[in-house]
Formats: structure tokens, C-alpha cells, sequence
């Protein structure tokens, strides 16, 4: 078991988060998706590419790597399509598409994924998906459709629809998490590409993993910003992180993140190295890392007083992502009954 | 008039005089105003207030009477709060009788909206350490500065605000209280939005506003005193209000997730037990608060226990319910959506989580106060607001 | 509804604790019952007949009245069976058996409740039960069995047993909480005396509320305890009270405990004067006070540091009692699950 | 030798001598000393102590590999633990080139048995607030007072005490530390029940107890910095044990209780899932800390952290099993009241919750400090213990 960054995952981390500092640094965020970030994000560090195996143009890495990216994306609260794509890329590992994995390797596609299945006639398919994740920044849709192969063993396969196409009607919804946009998408005949069958098994295994390296971010990134504040900010003559009242939930807030962050360094090893650990880890990885990362994004608002409940502060951008993120793949009671489904209780 | 019939001709008058919609929207403020002057006229508003000044002179059961009747209507009344819940009363209790004279009945009859200035951006929970100024000149003080957190204050006609005129004593006893005109060009009233988005508050800037001497409330030097007053009635009606709004438009509430969540879940089911309890340990605490209150106990210091426990209430039904209904909820017009965004507005707004603790502790409890550092140094050489 | 104390329910708090604080001070509890201190319980405060039928020779009081009493009897952590004996008298409320209590009601008889059920040939009991709450103090155990008038409809009758009698074996048992006694109690072909029918619902009801109103007192005197000690104890300087890590969690106790307070007059009013409402009163009052009892406790224990974690100290006392209390009439959780079942959920 | 090679030969070794039982009752000590002999004439007691004064001169490595052989074994070496841990390490740190000599081979070969004499009643948390004095006279040192918590103690032969030799400087100014012999008629050592009724711990009374000058370790008045050596490496003890005690003996583990309750009961199976996501969590923090530890990363303050978790756990596990076990678990033989009954040692023992997250607040975060009353007043000017 890993749980420790190794001295390249480390470097990655610092190329990302230097490179985060300038390019999309915190108030920048609020204008939502900049294409152009994303396309220096994929050209110069070459992001896209990092779990997408070596034979399409990728750099294979794991999702040991990629828990070390979407950290320091989720700490940035990057908007736009990259936690979509990477859960696309993620999809994929079991049907794996040439056309589809080049583009993402390259950056030239934008993807994202939805659970939500559609109906598929052999050429085109139809259906209405309400929430896609990114969905008006997404160049390709990757969903579930039946895969009408008669018999009612309930076999699907991936569809790939191309977002811009024919068919396609995007609607961008106002979602809670300014960061991050949501279409409503409805295909009505949508040309669709089979891409093979769908993984019956650790695909949401893998989305566990990411999205809770995400949060761990947001956590890591909200504690960061309520621990300076309260370095700075007076009441009655002091400041206010040496208020026992403020300390002391400081100091629990860092035990979640420490726990936090030994959970999906474990999880992602499991990924990558010990498959038969995986589901439990990534269940506990949803478990634990979703409610830590809300409790230590709502304490840090709290903490900031009356300026934290401003729109003009970042506090509630923090708060926001962490509830979204919270219940991205499903409600939260789903990851608990999974575990306890794992244990065997 | 016995209580009963009292309370009967309340509810009669309502009937035919309440409006039946509550949003003031554009021409709001106009209808808003004709209704208090309607409601002012038949003996409604400034139930307990003394006569002498423009109020009934009734007593709390009067009050309470009133308030009954009016629990089935949502009347429009919402800009005039702060005028007769904080700063009306604190003019009654420590104006002079020309202030009285000037000031209080045309805020009962809903003529003139007040706000109140106390808070800034550097002085939260510690008002005490607040920086605007007031600098004497003449028979008038000059006003500059910033104040925050301010609401109706672009409704507003006049505002109670608290400014330093001493820098050279500790901070308590460098404030005065002022009365100051909102329409002063002087004045820059900027909305604030909350993280809602909704524009619930103001920021309010003053540029050498003038303010005449006789709007001073009580002494120089000694605002402090004053806002405690008024401090004291915020409390008073935010306490009064705890628990008392109705559940059902509360989309948090265990009656409206019980029709949208799958209670075939156990684990759900369990959820809305918990919510249930949590909901009824303070509802009935508040009652019993109520009750004691008639019975002549005075609640004090455990109204801020009521209201810690309705802010953690606050945050936790909207965060559980969230949980329960997952993505769908996720979308800016989800009625969830809203409720966890405005959430944490119950634990910050009329102090926070931890200045409540304090509170309970030091004056329910009688617990040893923490050794202050800001008491006795002169205010030019204490640290305020944000050190970086 | 009523939840403030009346005056004369605030004379009878006055005599019971005036009583008891020289009665039965907490150094004392540690010796376990004292019959004379019972004795003059019921003797010179009448407490045993309190809510005994004044056609009985009791009092008459409601469950308001005899929460003002266990609520005295828990913050005192009075040892012996002053507790089975009320729960007895509640479980009569449906089946008054003269000669119970009468006997109850001048304080001749002690007695407990048990739900454990027995067998029953028409004239004498046998059983096994396993944990009787005082049974080593009791003088009449009374529990249920089956009504025996053969078909399977379920009747039950309650039967009184005559613990000094033939037929019994009672063994003390060492129970956590050092406070109160728990024994074994083996019935073998003991005389029994059928009281009347069980009766079917309504009985569990009171118990939790009874039991509620001692969680309250247990509560109410940890937190008084701690607040003290907050008061003189000292350290770095100051008086540990002033520091926000120790005051904002006795804040914290002091909110569960007006909660709890609020629950249990309600209930309490609930069962004397709006029986429809007692069910979900009950059931809320063993869901919330029991809890907060413990979490008070504990933290009250918590609080005072390493003294608070010897022997000598009464902190464990109270954490021990709170214990006991919340499993008295089960899991917790069926206390939950009830409200479940209440609400409709 | 290589590390594999040594870990095998610990493992050898351990086969052919570690005693089967672990409960040194009676004659407990004496068989507790054999086993110690023995392993110190193997090499493996004081591994990475300094070969001069009796240590093998090895490295954390070796440390390491010999304590993963051990894992599979309870060795008998608890009353050992003061000595390896604390008292010995402070000794080599900081002790005279006599006192090592003298005190250090024989603590390492189980021949003598050391206790900590610092915490009283009065100083607790706060340790430098103690109140046992030592006063010179001619080449010795009269010792009055009163000591508690001192674990072992009824077993020990020598003792590291810290004691205050001047009153008039303010409270960490006025201390000294002393190796004193516990067997002088002077000590009385009264064994202490915790709340679970064992007697794990003793009061030690000291009653005009002579100890030579030769018995000082560092300067007079400078035994605070000798103590915040024996704490600091009493914290890297614990946190070193933080999560690493097996799980098969704890009744309130997930795999003892699925096998006693009701788990068709969905809120059961939530309930031990919840267990289990706290116990996984804070096993992986420890077992991240520990690579870190290897990798080179010191965790510092961080261990505090995980002290804090392992507290909390300790007591949720405790008291989620009984609530799910019920009234059976309700006797004093039951593991599980044994559990509830010790559940709060570990919050108490090495800092109470509140010390561990003002050192996680001040040493991990950097918090700025609570303003310090104490630190220099004149110790005999200060507020100490308990002060009706």
C-alpha cells in the first residue's frame, strides 16, 4: 500500500498548482469555463492525456496521478469540462475507443459522461439527459444505451454523440455550484457511435476515486483559506485563531483532512495496483471524503463571520462545489448501503 | 376591552385590511407604507409603546394578542422592522423628548423607514471596535467611514449610527450614537449581495456627512451604552421570532420531504426520525420559553441558546435534505438549493455560533469571562479588523 | 399543552431535593440502598403512593407530578428501587390491583417490573430473567404471561411473585452502573397471583417517559458538576470555565438540556392530559433525552480531566447511570424506529 | 547483517523465548525480568541506543524490523515501558556521564524499573503548575509532596521527578528534575482505581524524601527543558502505538459486533458501517504517518492529531456497541462495559482532547497563541489547582 506522493507525483503537483496559481486563480473562476486555460492545461502540461493509455497518444499514468491532478483542480475550483472528461477517460478503460481517447489525449475533445441511458435504434439515438455535467462546455457525449441485441439479459453498450451535432439540444441550467456548468441535453435521433459494451463493474468504482480526490482538494483548499483568515482577522483585541472556539474546530477540521487524504491516497493505490480492494475502498472513499469535505467547507463559511456569507467572498464558491460535489453520484446513503453491501453485514 | 374581544377585533380589522399578497416589489414600499398608516391608525402599531409618544400604552398581552391574530397573515411590514424593533425602542428609552417628538410617530404610522448602522467590515462580532468617525465641528459632527450588513438601508430615511469620537480611550468609551439623515448626499447606499444571491443588505458609505448635535442620542462618549439598548431589543425580537415562523414553506421541513424523498429506505426513514427530533426539541423548547415568559420568567440570556440551536437547525435540515433528494436538488430554483444557500445566514446574522456560546456560558452559566486584552488600551493602539 | 412547572410541582421539586441532598448525599450513594432512607422517601414525603389512585391510599398524581420526583431521585443517583416501584405502579394504571397497590402506596411494598415473560400453570410462575432492575430490593415482581385461556389470540395477563418467597432464586448481579442493583431472578413453580389482563398498549409509553424525567435529573446535576469545577479549577492561570474550548461545550450541554427538559414536561403533560399524543411524546423523549443524557455526561466526565477518570470521583457515577439509562428499555434505535412507525414514515 | 537477515533472526529469536502468556500476575515481575535479561543479552533491548551506555548502536530501521517480528507476540514488557519510553531517553539526552553509567545498562536490562513522577492533582494539563517542592540542604535535596497518574509506580525502584525549587520565578523557571529512589521509607505509594475500577495507576506521597545533588539531571530550575524531553518522547511513544494495537481483542470492533447483533436490521448495518469508516479512516491516517516516517517525514504535531482521532474513536466505538448490544452488555464482566468503562482513558491519558487540538491549532496550523497569563507571574503570585 502507497500512501505517500513519490518524488514525481510530487513534481506533478507543483506543475499543476503553479500553473493553477496564474492561470486561473481564484476570482477568475466566477466567469466560468475559459477554453483557453483548458487548452494550456492539456498543451503545456499535457493533462488530458495523463490517464489515457500510452497506445493512444497518452502518458498511462494511474489514478494515482490523476488523484493528484484532480486535487489541485477541485482546490482551484477549476469550472469547465476536465473532471467530466477525466470521468469519460475513466469510463473507457474497459472499451477502449481510438478515435475518442486520441481526441482527449490530444485535448482536441472535450468530453463527459452520464449515467443516464438513451434509447438507440442502431444509428441515432434519443433521450433526455437533465443534468449533464458540463454539458454545454462537453464536445462528446458518452452514455448507456440497451444494446438491442434482442434478449433481455439487459446488455448495454457506451454511445459516443457528438454535443455540436445533429439531433443535439443543449439548454444550460443555472446549477448551485457557480463553478461548474450543467446542461439539460436531449437527443432527438442524435447520430451515436457504438463504442463497445458497457463495463458492468469499475467504472463508478474509479468515479468514486476521482470525484473524492477532488474534494480532497476543496477541503485542503477551504481549510488553507479559513486558517489564514483567522491568522489575520481581530476580535476584541486578538486574533481570532487563538480563540480556543475557532482553534479547536480548526484542529478537527484538519483531522478530516488528514483522514481525507490518507482515504483516497489508499483508494487510488487500490485502483491502480490492487484491484480487489478497490470497490470497498472507493465506497469509503465517497463515504467519508463527501462529508468531510461539506462539514470542513461549511465550517470554514461559519467561521469567516458575516464577510463568508457575501457573494463578493469565495467562501460560499468553496461550499457550493463541496455540496454539489456531495451528491454528484447520487446521494450520499448510496455509498454507506454499498459498504455495508461490501462488508457482508 | 377584555383580552378576548380584544383580540377578536384584531382579527376582524385584519381580515378586512390585510393585503393578500406579501411581495413589495417596485410600487411595494408605496403600498407597504399606506398599510401601516392604516394599521397605525386603527391602534395596531406601538401597541406597548406610551402614549405620549404616538404608542396604545397597552400592555404585553395586548401585544401578543395582536401578534396571534396576525400568525395567519403575512403582512407587509418587513422595512419597518428594524425601526420598531430596535431602533424606535432605543429612541423611546434614550432619546431626548425633541428625538421622541420628531422621530417616533411617524415611524409607528410607517412615514419614515429607519435602518441601523453599527456593524463594518472590521468590526463584526465586536462592534465595540468600530472605526467610523464622527468628528465634531460646530453644532454639527462630520461623519466618514463604512457600515455594513445594513438592511432596508436603500429604503431608508433616517439611520441610528454609531460612530467613534475619541480614539484615545479604550474602545467602549469612544462611541456616540447619532441619528443620521439617509438622504444626505454624503451618503452611498450599495447593496450587498448575500451568497444567496438575493441583495438582502447594504453597504453604506459616509463622506463628510453632517449630522446636527441635537440628533445625538445620549451623551458623548457614552454610545455604548445606548447600543447596548438597542443590542438588548434585537435580541428581544429575533428571540421572540425563534421557532415561531411556520414550517410550510420550509422545503427542509420533515412534512415536505416525507412527499419527495423514498421513505421505503430505512436509512431515509431514519434521516427524517432525526430531523423530526431535532425540529421538536427546539420547537418545544421555545415554547416552553413562551410560556415562561407569560408566566413572568424572563428568558435573558437562554433566548441565545434558542437561537444557537435554530442556527445549527437551520444548517443541519437543509444539509440533510440536500443528502436525502441528491442531484436534483443541485439547481439554483431548487427550493433546496436556496435553503442550504441561505443556511448559514441564521448563524451569522444577530451573532454568531460562537458569540452565542459566550453568551450562554458567561450569563447562563456564570462561567469566568475570558481575560480581555481591548478593555482598558486606547483604541489608536488596539489591533481591529484585519491585520495582515 | 404545559411546560413550566406549577407552583405546587415546584414545592414538591423543593421537598425532594432538600430531602435527599441530606438524606442521600452522592458520597453515600456508593453503599448502594438504604431501606431507611426509602423508608422516610415514603414515609415522611409520601413519594411511593404519589401516583397511586387516591382510592388506594395514594396521592393521585399525574406523571407530571412524578417526573418533578425522578428527576430529584436521578440527579441524586438514589440507589434502590424507587424507580421499579413507580414503573410498577404504571403498569397497574390499566390492571389496579388493590393489594399491590395499597401496599405500594404505604410504602410497605417495593416492587419491579419485568418484561421478560414467565410460564404460568393457573397458580405458580417459572422463568428465567436475566437482569430485574432491583431485584435483590424488591419485595413483588410483577411481569407478564401468557393468559393461558388456551387459542393463540396472545392474551397476557400480569402476575405478581412474592420475591421473598418460595420457589425464587435471586442472584445479585454486578452491574455497571454502581448506583442501582440488578439481580437474576429464577422463578421455579413460585406462588403468582394473576393481577389482570395485560394491558396492551400504553404502559412502554410511561416507562419511557418516567425514565426520561431520571435522564433529565442525571443530566442536570453532571452539568451542574462540571460547570462548578469549570468554576475553581484552574489552569495555565486561569479558570478552565473562561476557556472557549471548555465553555462552548458546556453552552453546548446547557442547549440539550433545556431541550431535554422542554421533552419531558411535555411528555409528561402529553401522558396525563392528551393521551393521543403520548406515543410520539414517549417515543421522542427516549430518542432525544436519552441521548443527550449520555453525550452530557460524558462530555461532564470528559471535562474534569484526569480526576474525572478515577474511582474515587462520582463523575463515572453519572456517565455509568447515563449508560444504563439509555439501554434500560432496549437499543436505542427501537425508540427511533417507533417514531418511524408513529409518524408514517 | 542485512534487514531481512535481522528481522528473521528477531523472528527466531522471538519463537525460541517469548513466554506464551502475558498477564504477569504475582509472580509477574520476577518472570518479566528473566524475559528482559534475555532479551537484552540477544541485542534487543535498546536497539537504537547509543552502544556506550549499554545500546546496540543501530538504527530506526532495525528498530522497526525487530518491532514487526514482535507484532505477533504480547511480550511481557509493560512495566518496562516508563524506562524505554521516557525516563531512559531523557536520560541519555540529558543526563550526567555518571547518572547513564550508573542507570542506564540496568533499566535496559529490566534489572530496575523506573516511573515518571511529574503530574499532581493540582497540575495536570498544566504540568509546569506543580506544587511539590525540593529544597536544598548541603549536597542533598529535601523532598515534600504529592504526586498522581504515575503508572507502575508500586513496581519501581527509581523514579524521574520534577520538582519546584524556586517559588519567587514565574512557573516553568522554578523547576528541577531528580532521579529519586522509590524505595526510600519517606515514599508512600498508594495505588489509584480509574473509573473502571482497575488499579492502573498510583498516588505517590513524599514525605521529607532526601535525594542527593549527584541526583539532579541538568541545571537547577532548568528540569522544565529536561521535561519537555521525557514529553516529547513520551508523545512519540504514543503516537508510535497510535492504531497499531491489533483489533482481534476490541469487543467494540466492527468484527466483534457483526457477530453479536441483529445485522438484518438496516439502521444496525448503518451503524457499523459508520464504524467502520471511522476506524478505516484514522488506520489509514496512522498507517500514512508511519510511511511518511519511514520516507524520511517527521510527523511532529501531527501525531497529536492522530492521538485526538484515536480518543474520539475510542469513545464512539465504545458507546455505539452498547447502544447496539443494549441492556445484556449493561454488567460489569461484560467486555463491553469494560469497553464503555476505559473508553475515556485515552482522551485523558498523554493530553486531554482540548491539549491535543491546541497543539494541532498552534504547532500543525500555526494559529497564533491564546494570550498567557502565567508565564510570568512569580509562581508563589499564581493562581494553581483547584481554587474554591
Amino acid at each position: 500500500m502507497k500512501l505517500v506522493l513519490s518524488e514525481e507525483q510530487r513534481e506533478l503537483r507543483e506543475a499543476v498548482r503553479g500553473f493553477l496559481r496564474t492561470a486561473s486563480p481564484l476570482p477568475k473562476v466566477r466567469d466560468g469555463y475559459d477554453p483557453q486555460v483548458y487548452a494550456r492545461l492539456n498543451g503545456e502540461l499535457g493533462l488530458s492525456g495523463l490517464i489515457v493509455p500510452e497506445e493512444y497518444g497518452g502518458a498511462g499514468a494511474g489514478l494515482s496521478e490523476l488523484a493528484v491532478v484532480l486535487e489541485e483542480t477541485g482546490a482551484a475550483l477549476l469550472p469547465g469540462p476536465f473532471l467530466a472528461t477525466a470521468f469519460t477517460a475513466l469510463a473507457l478503460t474497459g472499451t477502449p475507443d481510438k478515435e475518442l481517447l486520441t481526441g482527449i489525449a490530444e485535448g482536441r475533445v472535450a468530453a463527459t459522461l452520464d449515467q443516464g441511458e438513451l434509447s438507440f435504434d442502431g444509428s441515432a439515438a434519443s433521450g433526455t439527459l437533465p443534468r449533464v455535467l458540463t454539458g454545454m462546455e462537453a464536445d462528446v457525449l458518452v452514455a448507456p444505451a440497451p444494446s438491442g441485441d434482442g434478449g433481455d439479459g439487459g446488455g448495454k453498450v457506451l454511445l459516443a454523440v457528438e454535443l455540436a451535432g445533429p439531433g443535439v439540444r443543449r439548454t444550460a441550467l443555472e446549477p448551485l455550484d457557480l463553478t461548474r456548468g450543467l446542461a439539460e441535453v436531449v437527443l432527438e435521433g442524435a447520430p451515436a457511435r457504438v463504442l463497445g459494451p458497457a463495463p458492468k463493474t469499475g467504472v463508478g468504482d474509479r468515479l468514486c476515486v476521482a470525484l473524492a480526490a477532488e474534494q480532497l482538494g476543496v477541503m485542503r483548499a477551504a481549510l488553507e483559506s479559513i486558517v489564514a483568515y483567522a491568522k489575520v482577522r481581530v476580535a476584541f483585541g486578538r486574533y481570532i485563531g487563538s480563540y480556543q472556539g475557532v482553534k479547536h474546530k480548526l484542529a478537527d477540521m484538519h483531522g478530516k483532512l488528514e483522514q481525507a487524504e490518507s482515504i483516497v491516497r489508499y483508494a487510488a493505490w487500490a485502483a491502480d495496483e490492487s484491484p480487489g480492494e478497490l470497490p470497498e475502498a472507493a465506497a469509503l472513499a465517497q463515504a467519508y471524503v463527501g462529508r468531510a469535505c461539506f462539514e470542513v467547507a461549511r465550517d470554514h463559511l461559519l467561521l469567516h463571520g458575516g464577510i463568508g456569507y457575501t457573494w463578493e467572498h469565495d467562501a460560499h464558491l468553496f461550499y457550493k462545489r463541496a455540496k454539489a460535489d456531495e451528491v454528484l453520484l447520487g446521494p450520499p446513503r448510496i455509498h454507506r448501503a454499498r459498504l455495508a453491501h461490501l462488508l457482508e453485514l | 376591552m377584555n383580552l378576548a374581544d380584544y383580540r377578536r377585533a384584531a382579527g376582524a380589522w385584519l381580515r378586512d385590511n390585510a393585503p393578500s399578497d406579501d411581495h413589495p416589489e417596485a410600487d411595494g414600499i408605496a403600498r407597504a407604507k399606506d398599510f401601516m398608516a392604516k394599521l397605525y391608525d386603527a391602534g395596531y402599531s406601538g401597541i406597548t409603546w406610551p402614549e405620549r409618544w404616538g404608542g396604545q400604552g397597552l400592555t404585553q398581552a395586548e401585544e401578543r394578542a395582536f401578534a396571534e391574530a396576525a400568525r395567519d397573515y403575512t403582512l407587509p411590514t418587513y422595512v419597518f422592522m428594524i425601526g420598531l424593533g430596535m431602533t424606535g425602542p432605543t429612541l423611546v428609552d434614550r432619546g431626548t423628548d425633541a428625538q421622541r417628538e420628531r422621530f417616533v410617530r411617524p415611524l409607528l404610522r410607517g412615514e419614515e423607514i429607519w435602518c441601523q448602522l453599527f456593524s463594518e467590515p472590521g468590526a463584526g462580532s465586536d462592534v465595540a471596535s468600530l472605526q467610523t468617525r464622527a468628528e465634531r465641528d460646530g453644532d454639527h459632527w462630520i461623519v466618514n467611514g463604512q457600515k455594513v450588513w445594513t438592511s432596508v438601508a436603500h429604503h431608508a430615511d433616517w439611520g441610528l449610527l454609531l460612530a467613534r469620537t475619541d480614539v484615545d480611550v479604550p474602545k467602549h468609551k469612544g462611541l456616540t450614537m447619532f441619528v443620521v439623515d439617509m438622504h444626505h448626499p454624503g451618503v452611498t447606499v450599495r447593496p450587498l449581495k448575500d451568497m444567496s444571491g438575493r441583495a438582502n443588505f447594504n453597504e453604506i458609505f459616509f463622506d463628510n456627512v453632517p449630522v446636527p448635535d441635537e440628533h445625538r442620542v445620549g451623551e458623548v462618549n457614552d454610545g455604548w451604552s445606548v447600543a447596548v439598548t438597542t443590542l438588548l431589543h434585537e435580541r428581544l425580537s429575533i428571540s421572540a421570532g425563534v421557532g415561531m415562523g411556520g414550517q410550510k414553506d420550509n422545503p427542509a421541513s420533515v412534512e415536505a420531504l416525507r412527499r419527495v424523498v423514498d421513505t421505503d429506505d430505512p436509512l431515509v426513514r431514519d434521516e427524517l426520525v432525526e430531523l423530526h427530533i431535532r425540529t421538536r426539541a427546539l420547537a418545544l423548547f421555545n415554547q416552553r420559553l413562551a410560556q415562561e415568559t407569560r408566566a413572568g420568567i424572563f428568558p435573558g440570556a437562554r433566548g441565545s441558546a434558542a437561537k444557537l440551536l435554530l442556527a445549527e437547525l437551520t444548517q443541519f435540515e437543509a444539509d440533510v435534505a440536500t443528502r436525502l433528494v441528491g442531484p436534483e436538488a443541485m439547481l439554483a430554483g431548487h427550493p433546496l438549493a436556496r435553503a442550504i444557500s441561505t443556511a448559514p445566514g441564521m448563524a451569522l446574522g444577530g451573532g454568531t455560533n460562537e458569540i452565542m456560546r459566550n453568551i450562554v456560558g458567561d450569563r447562563v452559566l456564570g462561567l469566568p469571562p475570558e481575560p480581555r486584552v481591548d478593555k482598558t488600551v486606547p483604541f489608536k493602539d488596539l489591533k481591529v479588523g484585519t491585520q495582515t
